[in-house]
């Protein structure tokens, strides 16, 4: 019986077949994953628009990223990711504004009027406005929202018609709220757009042998920069970026890339299979989470381009720099139980990277919006009886703790506080804390904080008569 | 002297200064114990709304959604409805769901009112009869989270306020604060209290935003402590008088002065700064006939002593942009001029129709430009042209990258104020909440012109 | 782990942390209703503790001087104080005074017990009878204003307390709070509050250093509002017991023990921290037998709840220097410590015998450096020293020019503050004072350590 | 009957004899002053140390300045004066540490036994030790006081004795704080110390025929470096400060000075007396408070050093730069009362120029320690039934306050606070709030101040029920 019945899950008996502990090597049994959340289940889920421009879009340098919707869709992916920017554009010029994606949203604010005549005059008129703004804007992005999406406002019209008349891609990225089961769609949608819109609409400066694109990777506290650095340094070059601190037209020379890498593979697998379709390049999913993981993928590039030395340089350097303190960390954590709830795929990125390589012991595994293969990855690479859970609720996570009682939560914010109220450390694993978390250091970086979080003296303090 | 009034001249909005409708409602209805907000609407709706509560509030905010996919577009939300009302109160067995619309289930014809009385019915037959289900329309488009606010607040007292034959007549006094962070409506609260004034909060996040941590008296599912209870609302047709301190926020009060015939003042000022809290001091003793006690006399003191301490010797003329919660800024308007200091520019983000006319009110001989319906970009603009001499600002931290890309020091207040911690549990109202303004303007003005020059600072 | 004591290798103070004793005993005697501190000695030795006092305080601070000169030097001070306290009880009419002595006056030997007694007999034949004149030993050389302060409660315990026969038996603590400012003293209070146990503050300076503005009720001569009164001090040989904040002010409580049996807590942490407020509350509870109720234990969730936020996320091993108050900075150590920061190096500018065992006991796995008796020049030498890692320092003004020169955060506290406002009203003890401190601190590490990288700061 | 007996001090009737009352013409009415205080009468005088190191030697730059004393007089004397002073030296070098007057104080901290058993010791120490970590220091400065006076060390002695040790001017100042009857004798003590000392022991690098020496101006807030712009500006040299932003080596040329003008009359005459017989300088009385003795003034020196152009040049600048905001400013101030309590000369350099130039009604004038030639000054200078008080203690202060009721006082620190008590504005005058406040935007600066403590609407605010 691999599947379990949550005790607060008994009136939602539906959400068995979402949960299931890991036994022997019954591979047969799928999760239940990528459907209909359970209306009023206090799901931590988000909407398409969250996919899209929260997660991909958001983290592109120059672009107005401006959202046709009532005010609060606009409001709520204002700057809210940790996704800085630096300004240097890939033509060689410096970009007027520093990190101009966590500074500026645009947006139309739908008053009542616009509902019932329809939005698209001043969508218009808002996309004219913002470009005379930032006439240096390489592009305007557009997101159409649930409001715009059911009253029918043609906004790919309108983005056509304004690219032309602007001169610069105006572009439709149709991501209402309510399509899809989850954010997961908005990364769809939001893939696809991009590929069929901008990519193979530009060439790139130059090209080299040695052209790669990273597909998938948003540069979460400056993560991207770490495996720049590594790959810089043992001799590719970064073609292109999706989409973290990445400038409009680098998305849309992608196809010139030599070898696609793919980092996040739940929201961004789908533009490179795109690309390998219509253009021939290929890509690998690489997974540069924790000293191991990055010692082979920093290899199998190596391989790749004939680069072996380079890439062993690279992995002396900076794995030599951590091994001594990443070994005091594991003698410290040793034991300590830890539950993993991430958005997509961290929760089998991470599973025995922090076993291996920090001693912790993985009780449960959950996702979002993962889809049946990332299921299939977290399942082959947690031990028996870890309990793996789909889309998991609020009030799963309060009967996890409690029966469970895991040492420390890696989860998001709306999450970590309610750990917090349970006496139970959490870590934010969408957006880090004292990130950035990949390569190397990043995993010494997260190897601290899970430390610290885990051996904070506070936790020594919630009884009052204990003392 | 006088304000200017300006109309933002874009159709775009760069960066809003508020939110729409729906957060209103849920700040309103997480303020009841054991309340839940149920969002008739998209997954993102619930989740944008609680990571914006919870980085402001470092806390859980548990909010429910009925998940609209596209399913619910094509056939209407009344499936989803009923089954987040069943499995919520399955599972959390609430005091009360708030059910808040939003633009997909307004455009697509949701009848909540509808749906909801359906609901009542099954849910009886079921057995479950304890839970108070309070539609709340919040269309997202037809105004801003204060509008959702009030509307919330209105649905939670035209539904819950019963007539008040059977109640006793109490001394009882009820405020409507308005979206002010526990920190206010504590001290609001302790206002009341020193007083020994017998009060409802309609409704009160103070505790349900700011929850101690206890691990032990945790219970599960998890609700934040405290809260008005929803009996206390039932009861509040026999008060005194209802206070709104926002007046974005008056419609409940409106409506119980209607349908109960309870006393409403929904015109002050807020209670901040001294003239505001005098006021709203005054009103309270008014309606209830409870003296104004000695201790809140002696806060009062202190916070005119610090006054008198820097006005004139720090503050003097210092030119100040205050934008954020109409209610807030206009407190804080006053509250800047009984400083000294001259407040050049305010805006709000939303528009307030008596906004302009409450600044002019306060504004003595200073010449203020208003800036309807601001945004950022507003602020951004006022601040970053050296002609208007800016040198403090006042407002959210939405306003950080001005203070980083200018240096001119922000002093944080209202919602949200995330890279900082502490403003949400600490008052800005009342004359304790003046001192700390006070105290933090001071600091600020110090720090950046004071300390370059730091023989100024030894005595 | 450990602590590594240091001593200073110099003869010469430079720039000291420390004054000597007789502002100790003023501020003693500053925090009793009508009391007037009386220097016998040169004019400098009230002017200069006056100007010190009132600019950190920002109020009237009202010290009498017999006004030492040449002749004195010759012919002792008596006549002085003979003028002095006359001119004193004719226009002031004190309820107390206390004759605080200085170097001078105990170099010349002055015998001030006699003088007292001689004036006290010639006063009364005059009529007035009704000011207490308590004599204080300061001599300035033979310790610091913490020193000094002590022996003023000494001797005000000494003189006052009366035997307990005719006192009914009460449920009264007596708390001796040291060079604690109005903010603390008015936590402590709170506490007391409410756990509604009755206290004397022994002496209580938080309003007489803190007074509100009120011209119309402001009498002339001037008097600070509350303080303790004489009579109150009379009675407090029947309490429950006395504790004894600062273990430099342990006197007065073992005087009390001899004398009237009144059991004496003066060994514990300060109330500062969650650990050291527990304690303090446990204390509270012990002697007077009143349970500690649960808004108290809510202030103690709610920075519990602050210090889970931030503590491993922004805080955890950052560097701590802090200087001052050997009590504060004991509190503070531990306060820092349950935050997961590292405390590097603390020192008192005074000579606290205990000291250094107190930080080793509260330590835990750190190393800490201990300067004992150091100057502000140590405190700089360490943190201009880059191998030393220094991050944050907490301490008074005297900091603020290590501040500027390195741009290492400067979180305040104690005595003195007066290039910002508003500290000494802001309490450090107590769960609301350490969530001030908390906050204070993580402000401070966010503005220097995440401004920089201000997309940290985004959630 | 000119003078007064306050109703405050029916018991101490010899303050009559202070306080005087300006009638007609009587010159002959001595004020009384100068004289010991009633013990015990509240009053607001220091001792001479603090007229030593604090107003004097504390606005050195270059200078150890040592307290020998229980901690308290170092402690009481630390960077607690608004003396800023440039690293610049006259040799063209910069001084290692910016403000070393106002970062550093050096002390013995004497403790019983070295009461008992004689300080000279530790003395000596010190200076060495202080010498050890500062040895760019020009010279030390050692403060006697009344532990060190009582007790009979010879400081002078030693302070010979380390000169020629450390071949640097180690200089002794016998300040006890009994010493005289205020402050004022640590001003004298001092003047004669320089003198005698230092006072022709060096040469300056050059000399020009325009040199002079501004004597008791200690820079308080900047008021210094506002007179030497207009002073260079004029084409004088400034070769010596005594004290404010002052160098050692200054002190020691004061006699190739061609004029010295004496700033502060009541601290440093002295010292221009002694300079005048033994080197035969002549001095000047100047007062820049006020425009128009700033025009006076600088037309003297301009006549004095043929340079009448060129005073005319800076008057027109500076003065015309203030002149409408000046008007402004007494538009809204005419017949505002003012009690102007100063340390010394203040209260009659400031009596007719805020009168005039700021319609200010002066109705009381007061100091602290002023001998009677300042008192003679005053009563010239206010006009018939203002009340003038000699050392006025905080009773007499209240009582003036309830019964004059004026709209603003000048005074100390400590006052100021009592002044808020009652209700009365009050503005720092001795250290000014937002100087500098001489010369002509010094008088703009008090101007505002004036405005800004009048005006604050606090004031408005005091009655709770006058709402």
């Amino acid at each position: 019986m691999p599947h379990k019945l949550f005790e607060i899950d008994k009136e939602i008996p539906e959400r068995e077949k979402h949960i299931y502990i890991k036994h022997c090597s019954d591979e047969d049994n799928e999760i239940d994953c990528n459907k209909s959340t359970i209306p009023g289940c206090m799901t931590e889920r988000g909407c398409a628009l969250a996919g899209g421009r929260g997660v991909i879009t958001g983290a592109i340098k120059d672009v107005i990223g401006l959202v046709h919707s009532p005010v609060g869709c606009q409001y709520y992916t204002t700057g809210v990711k940790r996704y800085p920017s630096k300004p240097q554009l890939p033509n060689g010029k410096t970009f007027p504004i520093d990190n101009f994606n966590l500074k500026y949203s645009f947006g139309t604010d739908l008053k009542e009027a616009n509902v019932v005549f329809g939005g698209t005059k001043k969508l218009k008129e808002a996309i004219i406005e913002s470009n005379k703004e930032y006439p240096f804007a390489s592009a305007i992005y557009v997101n159409s929202t649930c409001t715009t999406g059911l009253i029918g406002d043609d906004v790919d019209a309108v983005c056509k018609e304004m690219t032309e008349e602007l001169g610069k891609d105006v572009v439709a990225f149709n991501t209402p709220g309510f399509s899809g089961v989850s954010q997961s769609k908005g990364h769809h949608i939001t893939n696809d757009a991009v590929f069929d819109r901008l990519v193979g609409t530009k060439e790139p400066p130059k090209t080299t042998g040695y052209d790669i694109c990273l597909i998938g990777e948003y540069n979460i506290d400056g993560d991207l920069w770490v495996l720049e650095k590594y790959l810089t340094e043992m001799g590719l070059n970064i073609l292109s970026r999706f989409s973290g601190d990445a400038s409009h037209d680098e998305l849309c020379w992608m196809h010139r890339s030599k070898l696609n890498l793919v980092r996040c593979q739940r929201s961004a697998t789908y533009i490179a299979d795109l690309i390998e379709e219509k253009y021939g390049v290929p890509y690998k999913k690489v997974d540069f989470f924790s000293t191991e993981y990055c010692d082979d993928n920093l290899r199998m590039l190596g391989r790749y381009f004939g680069l072996e030395e380079e890439a062993e340089v690279v992995i002396e350097k900076y794995h030599g720099e951590v091994k001594e303190e990443l070994k005091w960390y594991k003698e410290q954590l040793s034991g300590k139980k830890v539950y993993i709830f991430s958005g997509g795929p961290k929760s089998w990125h991470l599973s025995i990277p922090l076993e291996k390589e920090l001693g912790l012991d993985i009780i449960a595994v959950a996702s979002q919006f993962e889809h049946l293969d990332g299921y299939d990855k977290m399942k082959a690479r947690v031990k028996e009886g870890t309990t793996i859970l789909d889309d998991p609720n609020s009030l799963e996570l309060e009967e996890l703790i409690l029966t469970n009682k895991p040492d420390l939560i890696l989860a998001g914010i709306k999450e970590k506080y309610l750990a917090y109220k349970h006496g139970i450390p959490a870590i934010q694993i969408h957006s880090y804390e004292n990130g950035p978390y990949i390569g190397y250091e990043g995993f010494l970086n997260l190897a601290k904080d899970i430390y610290n979080n885990i051996n904070a003296p506070v936790w020594e303090l919630m009884d009052f008569e204990s003392e | 002297m006088s304000v200017n009034v300006y109309k933002r001249d874009r159709q775009v909005t760069i960066d809003p200064l508020v939110t729409c409708m729906p957060l209103g409602a849920m700040w309103a209805v997480l303020g009841i114990n054991h309340g839940v907000p149920l969002v008739q609407g998209s997954q993102g709706c619930s989740t944008f709304a609680r990571y914006h509560l919870a980085r402001h509030f470092r806390e859980p905010i548990e909010i429910a959604v009925s998940s609209f996919h596209e399913s619910t577009a094509v056939f209407g939300g009344k499936k989803n409805l009923n089954i987040s009302l069943k499995t919520l109160i399955q599972r959390q067995n609430p005091e009360l769901i708030g059910v808040i619309t939003t633009c997909s289930s307004e455009i697509i014809g949701d009848d909540v009112y509808g749906f909801v009385d359906s609901n009542k019915q099954e849910l009886k037959e079921l057995g479950y009869d304890n839970t108070e289900i309070i539609p709340i329309n919040t269309p997202s488009f037809a105004g801003s989270h204060f509008a959702g606010y009030d509307n919330a607040i209105d649905a939670l007292i035209k539904n819950l306020a019963t007539p008040n034959e059977n109640i006793e007549d109490d001394n009882n006094i009820n405020i409507i604060p308005g979206l002010l962070n526990p920190g206010d409506v504590n001290e609001i609260k302790h206002m009341l209290d020193s007083m020994f004034v017998p009060y409802t909060m309609l409704t009160d996040i103070s505790e349900t935003f700011d929850s101690p941590l206890n691990p032990k008296k945790q219970g599960t599912p998890y609700f934040g402590k405290g809260g008005t209870t929803v009996n206390d609302i039932k009861n509040i047709s026999a008060s005194k008088g209802t206070i709104s301190i926002a007046k974005y926020a008056k419609t409940g009060a409106e409506t119980l002065k209607q349908t109960h015939k309870v006393p409403a003042v929904t015109d002050n000022l807020p209670p901040i700064g001294i003239k505001g809290t005098d006021e709203f001091l005054k009103t309270v003793n008014k309606l209830s006939g409870y003296d104004i006690i000695d201790t809140l006399m002696t806060e009062r003191g202190l916070t005119l002593d610090l006054m008198a301490d820097v006005s004139a010797r720090y503050l003097a003329g210092r030119k100040v942009v205050i934008f954020g919660d109409p209610t807030l800024v206009t407190g804080l308007t006053s509250l800047v001029i009984e400083l000294g200091m001259e407040v050049v520019m305010v805006t709000t983000g939303s528009e307030e129709k008596t906004f302009p006319t409450d600044i002019e009110s306060i504004s003595k001989n200073q010449s203020i430009d208003v800036f309807s319906e601001g945004d950022l970009k507003v602020v951004e603009d006022y601040v970053k042209d050296k002609d208007n001499g800016v040198e403090l600002i006042l407002g959210s931290s939405e306003a950080r990258f001005i203070n980083y890309d200018t240096g001119i020091p922000l002093v944080r207040f209202g919602f949200p104020v995330y890279d900082r911690v502490g403003y949400h549990s600490q008052p800005i109202v009342g004359y304790r909440g003046a001192k700390r303004v006070v105290e933090m303007v001071t600091n600020e003005v110090l720090a950046k012109y004071y300390e370059e020059k730091h023989w100024k600072l030894q005595q």
